[in-house]
């Protein structure tokens, strides 16, 4: 073992002896030679000593380009990137993305998305790499599927193909609770224009509407919105969507619980109605007709949402809903995990901005929650069957953590009282709440 | 422009329930005029799962099989 | 429950109110008010009264658009869309699709074309919204896949991989009545130019040929020809094509039976000869080659079509062989037929062509049953074996659907007699006939 | 079965003395009728007597173009091709083809490769067809993936995914072979550019850099440098490269055995150490760590790998990482297959060019072997723990192959010396190598 | 024009004649080749659904067993 | 041009073995590392391949069932 470290340190001290002594003196006089570029083509490489290439070389090194960031360097993308955010910056964003990875594997948070996040993120942040610009491949996936809006349509294909409205068709009236929910939306509008009019933060209305939307608590009506509204926030945006997501049993029971008696949390509510097969084939063609009466600016969401659904419900195309809920979500998941990732890089997510989506996304999911829970206690009072105010909670979305949240709550209070199905239906009812919000928003601006 | 959002909140909430309280009541409806004209849709149906069950009893059976094995 | 009634209708009250009003003053007042684009994009948002806010909403509506028709508008391929088309058209459209969904799913007619062909149709007459548009999601899979060919040429591979050719090497003779059925494509042709001729129809040449294609009962390759002869008639040949495909077993019976003796739909076939791996295996690469040699413009299809055969019949690369008959062919199934349903606007399909094509397209299959029958008699007439001419109506190919119909009508002859595998002989050399048509095609136009 | 010959015969010559007849005149009469393109448009179709379209078929028939070779032509890419390419050349080229389907048929040699580009080969090769320029569908497929690297890129993330660097991981040290057997792409660039000093080959530094390559017994990573450095060698280089890889149990073993003695052939290794899955799943963020530390251009590539390591190694994402190992890899096998088929067209391939790289990918191939070998008894001389020698040679890469020839060289000697476990390691390895490797040409370029 | 889409009829029909007659005599050419040259790709084959024998085998077991703890 | 590519050659191969060499070492110190602070990592699991076991169990028993009834 130490015969194989001397030797190699022999072997070692060739290459790493004159790459040290150049790069001290390069150090030193690096005020004297300007970099422009970032990557120099080397157009006449026949008359380099070995000594040129190694400094080439070391120039070339992702150590040299951290430790010797220059001042109006563009990134791939033609954007600019301040010496911050090509040293210390990318120092920390990759620190960010591996507490991404720590939670999606430890923790168990969102793993399908938050890892090709991260992942995305990790390589946005290579310094000379050209993996987001034009002709790197995350720069050709975002290309290919979020400028254009592909992706998240196709994802919200698979969710809908995924997703059972039984829940929902067993108790409609539930679906007031996923409508009071969307409260998380537009109140945050409100907060977030108003902390901008007293300089807290400084988003426009447009930037604010967009942030907004990630009380709607579903990842791919967020991507949808952010690459629309407000392209430049879309990583922080994502980031935020699914993180809370994730969060969603630690954020939501401590309101759900202030807000609630006991006695409240205890309400079992009664079984639901029959649900026949039929019901679920014409559920996704009612909605959107619903949509195309009332709010055809929601058509390319709602549109996707129940395509899938009906693929799904009317069971004469088993292959065809298989493949969206597997092959084409999956290969959708990757793409587009990747392609976000790439807004995590320094110089888009270590803006001022970042700070105040992350708060305004942490807000819009408890206001949404709040709207959620006391709906259900009005629900409930007016209402001639008992309505739990907690499922109130799963109007959100996060299908399906909030209504599993909603039912461990319930459970704490009754071991015996089973919230579960019941709380699906708001739950479901929250994904077409919010899609109907990202229309109304798409039709405002 | 505080106002402004203010009053797309409202413009915003009341869609959103617009929308959910006409589908609350479109479902409603739809739900018992299936009801009224398509009743066999809503018999019981003969459980399906007849591949599932058969593979618990193959389960099954093997289990039982081998705990007599091995005692 | 009716306390929630009357609690919604208070709270709908606020919003609806206004929205009719408005709505009432507006339908009076529209003619003073033109219209230009159909989404007016709002610029000054800041100064709008809550009012405004509300009649901009209903204006986005589609109750509104569909109510309210313009003249001069465009839809958002560009394309003009007369107000009938903006109104009437849709509601009619819509209807369509919903019959094709019951085509689909109650009577089991093609559904894994049927049902996304009508969806995509369904999100191709919705107001306002931008689907087939560009940067829309159907129109970003519209130029994804059909205007460079690619769906049909994926599907054809998908095909290839899916079919045993082993019915037809064991006879291969067969493969003429697959040649004959073909006369429904190029008698179709005589036929459409005639009625064009007596000023009953209104198509080129060209058209003519691309619609005389649907009688090749070849779903990809009607979307391919019409995709490069006559674009604007896709989504009527598409629908035609694999609607007459789903009607094989109603239209061929009776010209079946018409054109046969109970004694002639009796007839035995012997037992084929055995078919070796390896034959199967040298028959991609030689019907490669006789197309490289004769007609090499049918290479597109007849290539895919037998790459896919020979990665099947190869058996060295099941993976993937199995990706090309599940995953592959799939998703391309879905994309495909959501853009190609996207010609399904009322704008495209409701144009007096439309009703040419379905007409022609039924003559087209009538014809070719015939002319596959009648190479029936004759071959049987004339070859030493017997050949029951009811194989011969298989040749239209609509693979395996046809062969199913010759070999039921053959049985209810004579419950014994099984022509099924016979059958599917030409029933894959039809499929190899309408590719070498649509070849000619091709090579002349 | 004679009359239908006879009745057919009669058809056929009906069709076929006025195409035999025209040909004759049309042929002894070409020099005064210059066709300029390949596929002359017919736009006044009109006025065509039937023996002009049948002697306009003939002139578009493959068998014509193959026997009439014009001066000055283009391909449907817009590259020229001489008459010899037209025609003997097409032959030679199709001929080739079917070598490579022998090949991977009879013998197993990378089928998952060769018959896709084998079967692109041989649609890139057919006369008037367009299908591998714009619009073509293998066209399409190559501007998709090849000329963005997304191919490539993503054939790595499968790889990534289903590779266990477990055997790695268990005797790091091996990893020094990866390193040595890339003297195999060093080495060559050195030799190529002698012999092209010496006249006997015309490679510039760049094209003889990307040729080197080859000797990195990897597939995408060749593919990768190729569309990157030297795009018209594509086609050569990707042949070149998985033939090789295929033939890796002819190549090594003798240059194994010549390098090694009986007794080094049979030194047993020692159980290796174990390793938790935690080091398993830090294993690619260390390495793609110390890529953005010392060496960014290597990025895209041993990012993706570890992207598919590290989804396959976290353990959470099991759909993602199966997707990615079966699906996607399958998908995207099949179009980079067919995409790097176009460049067997026999205008691309048929060029001086192909014979050096063949050639060169060969001696590649052997001093990499060479070299792993030879630093395999370096290191068991130094190292405390014994090494055989032989699983230098599968550093080299071409996983798993050239690990099972090592253990079948080494089981020759000794059946019960069982060396797979211990060869996995440098074999992995060697897949890191070569993509640094690649990454140094990237920056020197 | 009729006149020219009959001439196109004739043609297309020759031309996919043409096309399946050659490709019927070359099959069969090819057929009499691969017999007298590789006769052993002709003969019986040991059935290779080995895997879906012993799965019935494994079904059929079960539901005997079924059938004898049932009864 | 030749110097030029020999030059390359060792700026190549000194690249590759640095990389590579490098890695060793940091995964060599990473394994130390991990073996102090999370040794519970390295102990040996139990096997997680339950159901291919059970299913092997199933096959063996059928194997068996089927020789008793053959023979
Ligand atoms: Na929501
Ligand atoms: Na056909
Ligand atoms: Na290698």
């Amino acid at each position: 073992m130490r015969r194989r470290i001397i030797q190699f340190l022999l072997a070692l001290a060739v290459v790493m002896i004159p790459i040290g002594a150049i790069a001290t003196v390069s150090h030193m006089t690096k005020q004297e030679q300007p970099v422009t570029t970032q990557a120099p083509s080397s157009q006449e490489y026949e008359s380099k000593s070995f000594t040129e290439m190694l400094v080439n070389f070391w120039k070339q090194t992702g150590i040299y380009a951290i430790l010797n960031p220059q001042e109006g360097v563009k990134n791939a993308r033609g954007d600019e990137i301040t010496p911050f955010q090509q040293s210390v910056g990318r120092v920390i964003m990759i620190a960010i993305t591996f507490v991404l990875f720590y939670l999606a594997i430890a923790k168990g948070f969102e793993p399908l998305l938050l890892i090709p996040i991260g992942f995305g993120g990790l390589l946005a942040n290579i310094p000379l790499a050209n993996i987001i610009g034009d002709g790197g491949f995350i720069g050709e996936l975002f290309k290919a599927g979020i400028e254009n809006e592909l992706f998240p349509i196709l994802i919200f294909m698979g969710v809908g193909a995924m997703t059972d409205f039984g829940p929902l068709l067993a108790n409609p009236k539930t679906a007031l609770l996923g409508a009071a929910a969307q409260f998380g939306i537009f109140g945050t509008l409100v907060g977030a224009v108003a902390l901008s009019q007293l300089g807290i933060f400084d988003f426009s209305l447009q930037d604010a509407a967009a942030i907004s939307i990630i009380g709607g608590a579903d990842g791919p009506t967020t991507v949808f919105i952010a690459s629309k509204l407000a392209p430049d926030l879309l990583g922080a945006m994502a980031v935020a969507a699914y993180s809370y997501m994730a969060l969603v049993p630690v954020i939501q029971p401590p309101i759900m619980k202030a807000l609630t008696t006991p006695e409240e949390r205890r309400i079992r509510m009664t079984t639901k109605r029959k649900v026949s097969q039929l019901e679920k084939m014409l559920f996704p063609l009612t909605v959107l007709l619903l949509t195309i009466l009332i709010l055809p600016e929601s058509s390319p969401l709602i549109g996707a949402l129940t395509f899938g659904n009906f693929v799904r419900e009317s069971k004469v195309v088993e292959r065809l809903s298989k493949t969206l809920q597997n092959e084409l979500i999956n290969i959708v998941t990757i793409f587009l995990g990747l392609s976000v990732g790439s807004k995590l890089a320094a110089e888009y997510f270590l803006v001022p901005e970042t700070l105040g989506i992350l708060l305004l996304g942490l807000v819009a999911f408890s206001i949404g929650t709040a709207a959620g829970v006391i709906m259900g206690k009005i629900m409930n009072k007016f209402s001639k069957e008992p309505i739990n105010p907690l499922i109130g909670a799963a109007g959100v979305s996060a299908v399906p953590m909030a209504a599993r949240v909603a039912n461990r709550v319930g459970m704490e209070e009754d071991p015996t009282n089973v919230l579960l199905m019941h709380a699906m239906g708001p739950n479901v009812a929250g994904v077409i709440g919010s899609a109907v919000a990202a229309g109304v928003y798409l039709s405002i601006f | 422009m505080i106002i402004e959002a203010i009053k797309y909140m409202f413009l915003g909430m009341g869609i959103v329930f617009l929308f959910l309280y006409l589908m609350v009541v479109v479902l409603e409806w739809q739900h018992k005029l299936l009801l009224k004209y398509f009743p066999e849709h809503f018999e019981e149906e003969k459980p399906k799962s007849d591949r599932r069950e058969r593979l618990k009893k193959v389960a099954a059976i093997t289990a039982a099989l081998h705990h007599m094995r091995n005692s």
